[in-house]
């Protein structure tokens, strides 16, 4: 009765995948994994300054968590690819979260170059998850391409707009035999609830849980939505039953004095 | 000697190796890695690779990503 | 940092009421009571039909759980009170689910009616919990009368439309004092969520888990969907933020040969 | 004798007090709650109270409700 | 095949009623009146400051434009009562739109009172037009009690978030014989429209024609609006069809080589 | 101040296209079109049967009528073209609608497909209006490739079930130079009208009026929505204010015996 | 003599009829309504109404509203 | 002589040419298309384009579609 999302052969037990963006620290930043129980963290690449003696992030995140960079900065399949290779020589792993955005505005993803970037990676041995602008067609082709999951996004980075996208991204999860993964734009934790009761295999979430009050505690909440919504697609949810009301008590006449 | 480092020429004097260059802008080696002319350079060859004019390098590391 | 509700005096860490109504045996009433560690669970009073040997259902309910009969089947106050007082002979505790309903069809209560029992129970010592009409100024005179919680619906009993009421709840939870307690209409876990997201002090819920294919994991399903509602709205729930995207990942210009 | 039994009328022989009407129909006092004529009434006094003719009784008990 | 709205005796062809808050000067809401061709306008009644010899409103409604005072600033029946027989005698007709407000910072209509207002009203011969939360058993007592229409709030009064309440407002426009009318919270033509398509007799809008950047032009665009959506709940709106698609084109093989 | 969308030199004023499949006679779609005043329409080739005497759909479409075939059928670019150069050698002019589909379940379009499609035909001198799956991206590169229009679909073709692309369409359309038309799954005026209200430049619509009851009426419906919508966001359509409401009446304290 | 004139207290001097009290404020008749002591008055008896100490006026009209 | 028509094969006898089969197939010539071997064929050509063993003619016309 064991429920394991499995992805580039790694059993995953939480559904919830963490960004690392913006927290105020790493301490805090690992208190949300750790508070989590986060499997799957992403990072990014970036230039290192001259005398930058900053701490290592991959120092604060706990053991055993999968880091899964992400190619942000890409504005081509070329760079994501240049970017997922230097990823994997900085001793990452080979996950890699295919991230090409050529739009600064709502940093949508760029559908094109992240196939071609997913063929080129995923031949080259990466366990390579794209986050894609849900779109049936190209998720079909991401398939084929080698891709290990899609992440469709929920609606733009960072926006906490929740999951604007609900009709495409159920299409996929019908449609797709892959890990379907919700990534971007979900900011609360029923909306990380909705995805897993739609069949999404997993949700990534940063922002909601970077700029909440108490980022640690809203990062636990994420996990118990997911896990909630997880079991309750497992349990067969019944349908909507618009029209007349059905009652939960029995109706039967009962103290009329006329009765 | 002019080269590009991270997107910004850079005057460096003399011959020097990528170990040095790292070494002398303060940075540790653990974790950093280093494009040379756009070709990833593993830890053990940086002794070897001498940097000439106009190359091109990047020193990257991980950060909070999302 | 414990985060206990009080009703009638009683200490409640389960924000997940439930009702009875509906299961397919007590046996699997029992189970979805106790897999989801339920506080407080609902029945309802009805004839005895001679001869009847049925199983008791209070024998199926876990002890310390609170036992709030409803007075469904009432048309009006008179016969909402009198049926609450049968249940208190019944032995069950002085706390009553009044619900008041002449609408065959949508089973959409009357608030004038329940208001009036309200007061008259209130008085009688009953704890009083009204299953209403999303309406702020009724909510105001049901806090005079007495009442210990609101229970507003989210949609018709038994649709599994979820909180379709959004506004008007939103607005009680922001102006009233005592709980507001969604009842009725939530099918989904995530519904349940957003309600707590929302601040709503508790849900009550019974056919989404009596109808689904697995009512005992469906109720651990909810379980877990309120926790995560409950903290996320402690947590401080950033905004939605419309318009733009806000980058998760530093966004400098990286690795482009031209810079 | 006629006496209205939740709602529909019944014939009762003789002269019967609660107990031994709700006895008489199977049923277990346990947890079942008699209003006669409209006023509960408690377990203690249902051997005193007899039936007359036109009584109305309601026998009710918890049944799953939500 | 005329469709014709009858209110109090008056046949009404335009379904889009117009508040006439809160425009910048009258001479702008004439225009709005007479583009939308407005043959219903609420107005509201006011102190008289001392010396002020401010344009008289009445010289501004189009003439044969049914006028419907409202009692705002009434925060129960006794003073709506006392502000529509005010509004009788200055000689407005007998229509009157019961507005009771306790809540300051919603709007939130008081139902209770507001059907003590209508009972009485109607008696005196009011064509009485309350404004109301929906609540479908209220809105059965205000039938009884005499009203010419029942009006249920979309959202709070001038915020424009639309029909929040569609699920209780299309409950009453299936069980109660009188026109239901939305009034308040109405921010887009779509609004409007939808409204209508859900079967409501007509909507009354305000805020968001006072407020928009052409205020004239906003009011032609609700009057469309309002007339498409009834004529669509005439032409009969076929149902969301969720699931698979239905091709529009025929779907028949074609020009394949292999076929 | 004359409003006119132009499109392959010519000037549009109706902004409602239509589409012509699955009308029960050609005579009804013929009255749909009059009726709603249609300058464009879509048709669909099909390969004649022997014998087949059927009516020439040319002969009932209004003179002035803009038509543009459809590619529907194509599996691939290589078909949409061929049926494109087949619909121009049959003399309906140079339009063309390009529609390549391989999902035979939610018939949702293949936008890669569809973008070589695109600048295949551009090329030849057609004037483009690919249907797509909503896609920043994408809808860039089809501008670059000389599509006169970008038609992203709200919801599965024929399912009535609106605007479920809200959001990515609403960001084509504040990013996109070319006019944005929403194709596909607009189920009620409504729907369309929300799709002019965020500025797209017009709506394609079919099923709804072919299976509405009172298909001729329902087109007019839709044409009246579609005017209301455009005329909207026109007139500087005001923001949702949530939170607080606002008064539409003056609020000063009035009749109040204490005041 | 102090009359309470829409909610505020207003000294006004002598005997005066409604009708004095109107115009006295430079109002125009049209369309104004006159509520005295929470009665409403008729313009046809404005002239009959003498205003005593501590009477309750209220001056009315149209404006925009919702 | 086989040929395929519409993507089915179909036998016909003799010598034809393009307008002979739409005329013997009853199809009136206004605004049908023809595509023989996958170029489209204009109709002042139709008389002189003769069938062949294995070719491939697709007649199509427009119908209601979205």
């Amino acid at each position: 009765m064991e429920d394991v999302l499995i992805i580039g052969g790694k059993r995953i037990a939480n559904r919830l995948f963490i960004g690392t963006g913006k927290f105020s620290s790493y301490s805090i930043m690992r208190q949300v994994l750790e508070g989590a129980r986060a499997e799957v963290a992403t990072v990014a690449l970036r230039r290192v300054d001259a005398g930058s003696k900053t701490d290592n992030i991959m120092d604060h995140i706990p053991a055993g968590c999968i880091v899964m960079p992400n190619t942000s900065g890409a504005r081509n399949a070329d760079e994501a690819v240049r970017i997922a290779r230097l990823a994997k020589a900085s001793g990452a792993g080979s996950w890699v979260k295919i991230e090409v955005i050529q739009d600064n505005r709502y940093l949508l993803p760029d559908n094109i170059e992240t196939l071609k970037a997913t063929e080129i990676l995923a031949k080259e041995g990466f366990t390579v998850l794209p986050y894609m602008n849900p779109d049936l067609s190209v998720a079909r082709r991401l398939v084929d391409a080698g891709a290990a999951a899609v992440m469709p996004l929920g609606s733009p980075i960072g926006s906490n707009m929740g999951l604007r996208t609900r009709e495409l991204v159920s299409i996929m999860v019908r449609e797709i035999k892959l890990p379907v993964i919700v990534d971007a734009g979900l900011g609360k934790p029923s909306d990380a609830c909705q995805c897993m009761e739609l069949g999404c295999a997993a949700v990534l979430v940063n922002t909601a849980l970077a700029i909440a009050e108490d980022p640690v505690n809203m990062a636990k909440a994420f996990a118990l939505a997911v896990s909630a919504g997880r079991l309750a697609y497992l349990s067969g949810i019944p349908a909507e039953a618009p029209g007349e009301a059905n009652a939960s008590s029995p109706l039967t006449g009962f103290l009329r004095k006329d009765s | 000697m002019k080269i590009k480092i991270n997107g910004k020429d850079e005057e460096i004097g003399g011959r020097s190796n990528i170990s040095e260059l790292v070494s002398g802008k303060g940075l540790v080696a653990d974790r950093i890695v280093v494009e040379h002319n756009f070709r990833i350079v593993p830890k053990e060859e940086w002794q070897k690779i001498i940097l000439n004019e106009s190359d091109n390098v990047e020193i990257v590391s991980f950060v909070g990503g999302g």
